[in-house]
């Protein structure tokens, strides 16, 4: 099948959005879109999976290359192997939520549903490009939708948030900018295919390593660029606050993934660094959440912790812990979207996100506390759920690597699931259970698509929580391939 | 046949001077509306502007004090499709106006000498150009004649490019002192690098520094883009500083290819000084033609770095940015004429609010200072990285990541107007602008521009066909 | 009768240049300072004209442009006393510092 | 062997069933009938369990005189890397067979019991859906084949019973219960998260058996290198063991970690009898005897379990006898009793005539379920009626709950050890055990013993004596245990419903009968039978203790005196101090409020709003000021404007002339 879909049809959206008239048209048409980039995203699975069963062992499939800039070696060269896949589906599952969960957007609500589908485009462009520079175009693609979502619809003191989260990306991505200079002009490619057959130089790459992974660093909310996410994530309106944590974040880990893969030697060389940085910002993440009274910034700062494994994954290089990076990103994508919509369901109602003004809700709103329950559930890693898979793969991951530093970082991280249940079971004994308020006890409960939008979260979690094999079997080859790319299989074997 | 090729080697400039006579025999007739004479305006420049893409062949005439080839042609042509768009943006200013003609015909002259400049074989001939284009710029800032502002703009315009041209002209007197000629192919051969040479070399330099306003020599530009009128501003925002450089490049990598290494470390010097300096100024800045002066002297860091990179590359980023250049910036320019010329406004805090009573502009100004910022899907994203690839292209990488890291500040200003466009509250927004068509069609072909002018790799790949390296 | 040396010649150029500058730098006089600049330009003729006849007298390009720059110095004299005038209309004054409204 | 045993799989796939079904559409279209679907499902899984039982210990369970480990099914359900995976497998050995039965009619009888007592509740359906759920994580945890599946399962029932304390959301002490039992077991299973890594790591496997086999035969290579390596002195296997013990410490509320169960007592009463008497809390002892082979093969990590044990054992019956809330009078003879079975695991040894401690505990773990359960349904039945479960509101009540109060009476007697009751065999081998092993243990055994059945009377007495009974039992409304509008509408006079009472019998009869059970022939640590005979002699120093105990308790509590409050004082500061469970509660408070959250939360907290974050800003914040600083630049004055041009040029020329040339 042509990827080139993926990015055509939102494209068509955002366009139809711009054309039709009314909110009822407006949203009508976006839910469409974002249904139907859901199917396309479900039959590119379907055929891969064949694909692979009939045996089609190439690293990327259904590719297809053509010469954009001739002069300057610049293809569109696009294909998807397990894990970008993965990161489609997830995609179109939450810009299905979010389109779901700003159902009642009436401000603006043209401009509002055409930066979503703009955004959910740049990260579908941003998955499949095989060609550095078509990757990083479609990464900047989704920075600015996001600072006029904050800044246009957002809460609070948004225009500083929003301002702060647009710099310090485009900061991230002008580091990536650099490395990818470093990388062009020592293979004459953007191809990371090519780039890969020919290899880079080991000098080059300890030197534009850390620009790129660290500019990925800063959208995956790498310790110390994690600060935009607090406040980006607590001044964005709901569905924006669902991309941002649950789309955008994840273009970082998928460029750190990638640029580990390209630069081997630097990632062997630097992986201290980053398991250092990674363990920090999961421990320094579950404490400061431990202390925040907002709602939005307790799942911010979470969100911290957590993508902290997906770097910690990462950072130990090896097959399993990556795999457990992979589904980590998944997994928080889904979990933490889901839990942004819970938030964002009670905030419309009680108008408050500070976590001292609620309480009982469960009372009033059992479906919308549920909602909030399993979230936070599957944040602390229940078996069941995708957090769990996620984490323990993870550790597993780190606990192979025989270094004794590493173990204590893996220790460490380990240690981070305690405060988590910490922090996550004051919030919902706090807000969810406990006596209610009077003028809360009034309130109504999820409406159809709100109740929509969480259950298609909610299913995402499970299927991978309850039959981890699936998402395991779909991405276990591509890790496979990194590794060789790594030339370090499982240390295990 | 000697005759035959004047006419194909010298039909833009020709075509000008054509128009400026029939403007004096229009200003001798008896006066038609203000209206009618535009359409008819403009009506000529989009036919000169098609013309100008017809045919082009390489030659030289004058032994060799002007030459031409499609690239130069297609130099040429870019000027005048910007002139043809500001005109178009000006259609507002200019309607009330009983002096239009005689901005046209200092327009036009001006364009004409840029015309001479560009495809100058000999440095009497680029004189001569040069002053032919900064002459009647000086006139043309001066246009707004009962305006306090203009007039001083005009004064500091005139003084400061007199100043910078009797620099020039020791430098170039310093450079016939040790080659003795004044024709670039014969200098090239008698350039040894002594330091009198050097010395002219970088009293030459400064001079184009200051055309193009790379910092120390930009000081004059943010006073005259504020002070003369919005069309002026943009003329000499794209147009004269396009032409320059054009003729730089040409300069430098024909001309002083002898000390190539040389003048890589002054551009690469004045680059880092200009980007920083550019938007340190324009952090600050609150009138919006000031703002725009001091982005487009970050944006001529940008420039430079590119061109340092000495290859083919380099010349074709270059003219792919300029192209770009000419879209984003004449977009914002316009949007800003139109609310100058409507309201009088033209401060950044009166747009606050723009984007309830106005989506429309607001969208083009958005988009207009994306394409400023290069984010992408604009084409503003591909000129800059194309830039910076060709600079990056010498393996200096210390300049490339100062360069990265400014780009944010950058972001900084542009996304400071987007901000106050779109989200800052404001009780008296600017009313509801009635926009002529005229405009409207320019702004439209700008966002166009800016758009497709990225996507098509096409246009970069001509372009780079056209252009040479060192 | 000796010849006086290139050098020489150079050295009057040369000062006359900076002199312009130095008037142009200090005057506070708008046409005063428009008189400096024109001494810079006359220096540069200078130049011209001694480089010509002392270095490559067999052909004429230093006088031609001699001759071109002083008609384009007085083409820009005229703008400039034309804007000057306007400016007095304004201002009500030549005095350079009385126009410097717009700075930062 | 698999498919004869394939259909156990039903009996944890049932109660999910259910608990989908009433999570589900229980609230809206089932809230009526719930109770009676969740009943229904597990009786149907306690039948399938009977079933298994029978046919694993008289039919086929045994091969040539030892019970095999038949592993029912198993699939892999997330494959780390070759070799270690987690797979969802069923283990069918005596234990897990021995505990099928346990949980199963355990959880019936409190299912029954729920029937009645959570009548009219609000959130029925919720309720009996939680139960099920807890039902299935307690059955996969003990039916699991693989150490990360016991994890799994372990978080699940930690999860269930964190749901079903907190069922009565809207009461702060509740929540606050619940989420101290989850985090300090959370803490806990840190430690067994690790063990599992460490094991699993060395022992390339986290298949139970296989590791068991690997980890146990001297000569494996996965054994020597994790003997050989040691950190801060102590072998890798004595970390993964003890790391292990602490998940299993956490869950069975050993001393220190025991600080949740009385709290836990704020879930309703079923609740507390299934979860935190009979199935839940034993999780850790199971998980100890599920790897004891392993263990066996440790010294340090034994002895820690004994000690930790007996401590738990002796400082939770001091503690009991100080309480007046009787739930967690309970709960603290609950966590006594499960510091018995830990310490009769750790003086065990693998097989043989050494392996009595392993049976032994076994053997308690089975009766205790019985009994234990028992007193606190019991307990709920009286609290039930009183809406109080503070001492001094009852007494008396024999009259007016005459089943309740014979039931009471038998598990009493069981759990004080007094032939011929269930407790007295379990116990007696403990004790023979411990009498065999370690002396010391013993002696604290003996008195521990001893104290239990002086707190279990003190109880009884209390309950169903002392003073006259109540003449109108609303008066104690206000205090204690949620007092729902639907319980003020009617009230329960008498003991509630058959469906309370129906229980209660069952019950008593197994705390009576099940001690007959010939336990060492079935359920010993190597399979093989096991002789093991009940020494008069040896039992009657226990016994006279207990019954000592016994009078002791009646002179104090039968009717009402001012013997006990003189004790009391005379005791003084160690009364107090035992009366505040030892402070241990002060001492986590104090950690976690006066040292994590202000010396590392707050800090951290700070640190990134200001110092990582104002780091940003202040670049930000910097550039803007420079750029303040240098607008001089921009005089307005053509003049500098030359001036600076001519700068300009000297100092290009002064680079390019004479530096760079």
């Amino acid at each position: 099948m042509n990827l080139t879909l993926l990015i055509l049809i939102p494209l068509l959206t955002a366009v139809m959005i711009l054309l039709v008239k009314g909110l009822q048209q407006i949203r009508v048409v976006g839910l469409i879109g974002a249904v139907a980039q859901l199917g396309l995203a479900g039959w590119l699975l379907n055929s891969f999976l064949n694909e692979r069963a009939a045996g089609n062992n190439a690293t990327y499939l259904f590719e297809s290359n053509h010469t954009w800039f001739k002069a300057l070696n610049i293809n569109y060269h696009i294909g998807v192997d397990g894990i970008a896949l993965a990161m489609i589906l997830l995609t179109s599952l939450i810009v299905v939520a979010g389109i779901l969960v700003s159902w009642t957007m009436d401000k603006l609500s043209k401009e509002y549903f055409f930066l979503l589908i703009l955004l959910s485009m740049g990260a579908y462009g941003f998955f499949i490009s095989l060609d550095l520079f078509t990757l990083f175009f479609f990464l900047e693609v989704a920075v600015i939708p996001k600072f006029l979502l904050i800044g246009i619809w957002g809460s609070g003191d948004k225009t500083k948030s929003a301002m702060k989260l647009a710099l310090m990306l485009m900061a991230g991505s002008a580091l990536v900018m650099v490395g990818l200079f470093g990388v062009y002009y020592n293979t004459n490619t953007f191809d990371i295919v090519k780039i890969t057959q020919l290899g880079i130089p080991v000098g080059v790459q300890k030197f534009f390593f850390p620009f790129a992974f660290l500019g990925f660093g800063v959208f995956a909310a790498l310790f110390p660029f994690h600060t935009w996410v607090p406040d980006g994530h607590a001044s964005a309106p709901t569905a924006a606050s669902m991309f941002l944590a649950g789309i955008s974040m994840k273009l970082g880990g998928y460029g750190c993934l990638r640029i580990a893969a390209l630069m081997p030697d630097a990632a062997h060389t630097y992986s201290w660094i980053i398991i250092l940085l990674a363990t920090i910002a999961i421990i320094y993440g579950a404490f400061a959440t431990m202390m925040q009274t907002d709602l939005k910034y307790i799942n911010a700062y979470s969100s911290i912790s957590h993508c902290g494994f997906v770097i910690l994954g990462i950072g130990m290089l090896n097959k399993t812990s990556i795999n457990g990076a992979v589904i980590q990103m998944v997994s928080h994508g889904l979990m933490t979207a889901l839990f942004f919509a819970a938030i964002g369901m009670i905030y419309s109602r009680t108008h408050t996100r500070m976590v001292a003004q609620l309480g009982g809700l469960l009372k009033a709103m059992p479906f919308i506390s549920t909602v909030f329950v399993i979230a936070g559930l599957c944040s602390l890693g229940l078996p069941g759920f995708s957090g769990f898979v996620a984490e323990m793969t993870v550790f597993m991951g780190s606990w192979q690597n025989p270094n004794s530093a590493y173990r204590l970082a893996t220790i460490l991280s380990g240690a981070s699931i305690v405060v988590t249940a910490v922090y996550i079971l004051r919030a919902t004994g706090r807000a969810i259970m406990g006596p209610i308020s009077a003028e809360h006890a009034l309130l109504k409960d999820a409406t159809w698509n709100e109740k929509l939008a969480a259950v298609l979260l909610i299913a995402g979690i499970l299927v991978i929580g309850l039959a981890p094999f699936l998402i395991n079997h779909l991405i276990m080859p591509s890790t496979d391939v990194i590794m060789l790319q790594m030339g370090k299989v499982n240390l295990l074997n | 046949m000697m005759n035959y090729n004047i006419l194909i080697q010298l039909r833009q400039e020709l075509a000008l001077a054509l128009l400026i006579f029939i403007l004096l025999f229009i200003k001798l007739g008896k006066d038609r509306s203000n209206e009618s004479i535009l359409n008819f305006i403009n009506m000529a420049l989009l036919i000169n502007l098609g013309a100008g893409f017809c045919c082009h062949e390489t030659g030289e005439l004058f032994n060799g004090m002007f030459n031409t080839n499609a690239l130069i042609v297609f130099e040429k042509n870019l000027l005048n499709l910007a002139l043809f768009i500001i005109s178009m943006q000006s259609f507002a200013w200019l309607k009330n106006n009983k002096n239009l003609i005689e901005f046209y015909i200092l327009t036009f002259t001006s364009l004409m000498g840029m015309f001479f400049m560009i495809s100058s074989g000999n440095l009497l001939m680029f004189y001569l150009g040069l002053e032919m284009s900064t002459i009647p710029l000086a006139a043309a800032a001066n246009f707004d004649l009962t305006k306090r502002k203009s007039s001083e703009a005009a004064m500091k315009l005139i003084l400061s490019s007199a100043f910078s041209s009797a620099i020039l002209l020791l430098g170039i007197s310093f450079l016939y002192g040790t080659t003795g000629t004044l024709t670039f192919s014969i200098i090239t051969a008698h350039i040894n690098g002594n330091p009198l040479q050097l010395f002219a070399f970088i009293l030459l330099i400064s001079g184009f520094a200051f055309k193009i306003s790379a910092v120390p020599f930009h000081l004059w530009t943010a006073d005259v883009y504020e002070g003369s009128p919005v069309a002026v501003t943009a003329f000499l925002s794209v147009i004269s500083k396009a032409a320059v450089l054009f003729t730089l490049v040409n300069l430098l990598y024909k001309v002083f290819t002898p000390i190539a290494d040389t003048w890589y470390l002054v551009l690469v010097v004045l680059a880092a000084v200009t980007i920083l300096i550019g938007n340190l100024f324009a952090l600050r800045q609150d009138n919006f033609k000031r703002f725009l002066a001091y982005s487009s002297i970050a944006q001529v860091g940008f420039i430079l770095i590119g061109i340092s990179g000495s290859s083919q590359a380099g010349s074709a980023s270059l003219i792919y940015f300029i192209l770009i250049y000419i879209f984003s910036n004449l977009a914002a320019f316009g949007v800003v004429s139109m609310v100058s010329a409507l309201t009088g406004k033209e401060n950044i805090s009166d747009f606050n609010g723009f984007y309830k009573t106005n989506p429309m502009l607001s969208w083009v100004l958005t988009i207009a200072l994306f394409s400023l910022a290069g984010v992408p899907p604009t084409a503003g994203f591909f000129g800059k990285l194309f830039l910076m690839m060709a600079g990056a292209a010498k393996g200096n990488y210390g300049i490339i990541i100062f360069a990265a890291l400014n780009m944010v500040v950058s972001f900084y200003y542009y996304l400071k107007v987007v901000k106050s466009i779109f989200m800052d509250e404001n009780n008296t927004p600017l009313e509801k602008l009635e926009v002529p068509t005229v405009s409207k069609i320019a702004m439209y072909i700008c966002v166009v521009g800016v758009i497709v002018t990225g996507l098509a790799s096409v246009v970069y790949d001509y372009i780079n066909s056209l252009s040479f390296g060192l | 009768m000796q010849e006086i040396p290139l050098t020489q010649i150079l050295f009057v150029s040369t000062a006359l240049f900076f002199i312009g500058m130095y008037g142009l730098f200090t005057r506070r006089n708008l046409i005063t300072m428009l008189m400096s600049i024109e001494l810079m330009l006359n220096s540069v003729n200078i130049n011209f004209v001694a480089f010509n006849k002392y270095l490559f007298p067999d052909n004429l390009d230093g006088i031609f442009f001699t001759l071109f720059i002083i008609t384009i110095a007085a083409a820009e004299a005229a703008v400039a006393i034309a804007i000057i005038i306007n400016l007095y209309r304004s201002h009500n004054s030549i005095d350079v510092d009385d126009a410097s409204e717009m700075k930062y | 062997m698999m498919s004869n045993y394939f259909y156990i799989l039903w009996i944890p796939l049932l109660p999910l069933i259910t608990f989908v079904i009433l999570g589900l559409f229980g609230r809206k279209y089932l809230a009526g009938i719930s109770g009676l679907i969740g009943t229904g499902s597990l009786l149907t899984s306690t039948l399938l369990s009977f079933v298994a039982a029978k046919q694993y210990f008289f039919v086929d369970g045994k091969v040539n005189g030892v019970f095999q480990k038949i592993v029912a099914f198993k699939f892999t359900w997330l494959e780390f890397s070759p070799g270690l995976s987690i797979d969802i497998g069923m283990i069918v050995d005596p234990i897990s067979v021995m505990m099928l039965v346990v949980v199963t009619s355990v959880s019936l009888m409190v299912h029954v019991f729920s029937l009645g007592y959570m009548k009219g509740e609000e959130r029925y359906a919720t309720y009996f859906a939680f139960l099920s759920l807890f039902t299935f994580s307690m059955l996969g945890l003990i039916l699991s084949s693989n150490i990360f599946q016991v994890y799994m399962f372990w978080e699940l029932v930690g999860v269930s019973s964190f749901l079903l304390i907190s069922y009565y959301f809207n009461k702060p002490s509740a929540v606050a219960a619940s989420k101290k039992a989850f985090i300090v077991t959370r803490f806990a299973d840190l430690g067994f998260l690790i063990g599992i890594l460490i094991l699993g790591y060395y022992g390339g496997t986290l298949d139970i058996g296989l590791l068991i086999e690997r980890l146990t035969t001297a000569s494996s290579t996965q054994f020597i290198s994790i003997t050989s390596a040691s950190f801060l002195g102590a072998s890798m296997l004595t970390w993964g063991l003890t790391l292990l013990f602490m998940g299993g410490a956490g869950k069975s509320a050993m001393f220190p970690l025991h600080i949740w169960l009385p709290d836990a007592m704020e879930g309703p009463t079923p609740v507390s009898a299934l979860i935190h008497a009979a199935t839940m809390v034993v999780a850790g002892v199971y998980l100890v005897a599920r790897m004891f082979p392993v263990f066996s093969m440790d010294e340090t990590a034994l002895n820690i379990v004994t000690y930790v044990g007996a401590a738990s054992a002796l400082f939770a019956a001091v503690i009991a006898c100080t309480q007046t809330d009787i739930k967690r009078v309970l709960a603290y003879s609950t966590m006594s009793q499960i510091g018995y079975m830990m310490f009769a695991l750790g003086i065990s040894k693998n097989g043989g005539e050494a392996g009595l401690g392993y049976m032994a505990s076994m053997f308690h773990l089975f009766t205790h379920a019985f009994f234990k359960s028992l007193l606190f349904l019991g307990a709920g039945s009286v609290i039930h009626m009183l809406h109080s479960n503070e001492m001094r509101d009852m007494g008396g009540l024999r009259k007016i709950m005459p089943v309740t109060h014979i039931a009471f009476l038998i598990a009493c007697l069981a759990i004080a050890g007094i032939p011929p009751f269930a407790g007295f065999f379990s116990k007696e081998e403990i004790l023979t055990a411990a009498f065999h092993e370690n002396k010391i243990i013993y002696g604290i055994a003996l008195f521990t013993a001893a104290l239990t059945s002086f707190y279990m009377f003190r109880l009884y007495f209390n309950i169903f004596w002392s003073k006259e009974a109540p003449t109108s039992n609303h008066a104690h409304i206000e205090n204690g245990h949620n007092t729902h509008d639907t319980h003020d509408a009617h009230d329960h006079h008498g003991e509630g419903p058959w469906v309370m009472k129906l229980p209660l019998i069952i019950l008593a009869a197994c705390a009576v009968g099940v001690g007959f059970i010939p336990f060492s022939n079935l359920v010993t640590s190597d399979g093989k039978a096991l002789e093991t005979h009940i020494d008069i002699v040896f039992s009657i120093v226990p016994v006279a203790l207990s019954v000592l105990a016994i009078l002791l308790a009646a002179s104090f509590y039968k009717n009402q005196n001012e013997k006990s409050d003189k004790v009391a004082s005379a005791l003084g500061g160690f009364y107090t101090a035992a009366h505040k469970k030892f402070y241990v509660d002060e001492v986590y408070i104090f950690m976690t409020k006066k040292i994590i959250f202000p010396f590392i939360g707050q800090p951290i907290a700070w640190a990134d709003r200001n110092i990582v974050d104002g780091f940003m800003l202040l670049l930000a914040k910097v550039t803007l000021k420079i750029s303040e600083l240098i607008k001089g630049l921009q005089s307005g004055k053509v003049q500098n404007y030359a001036m600076y041009f001519f700068g300009g040029i000297l100092a290009l020329s002064i680079l390019f002339i004479y530096i760079w040339k």
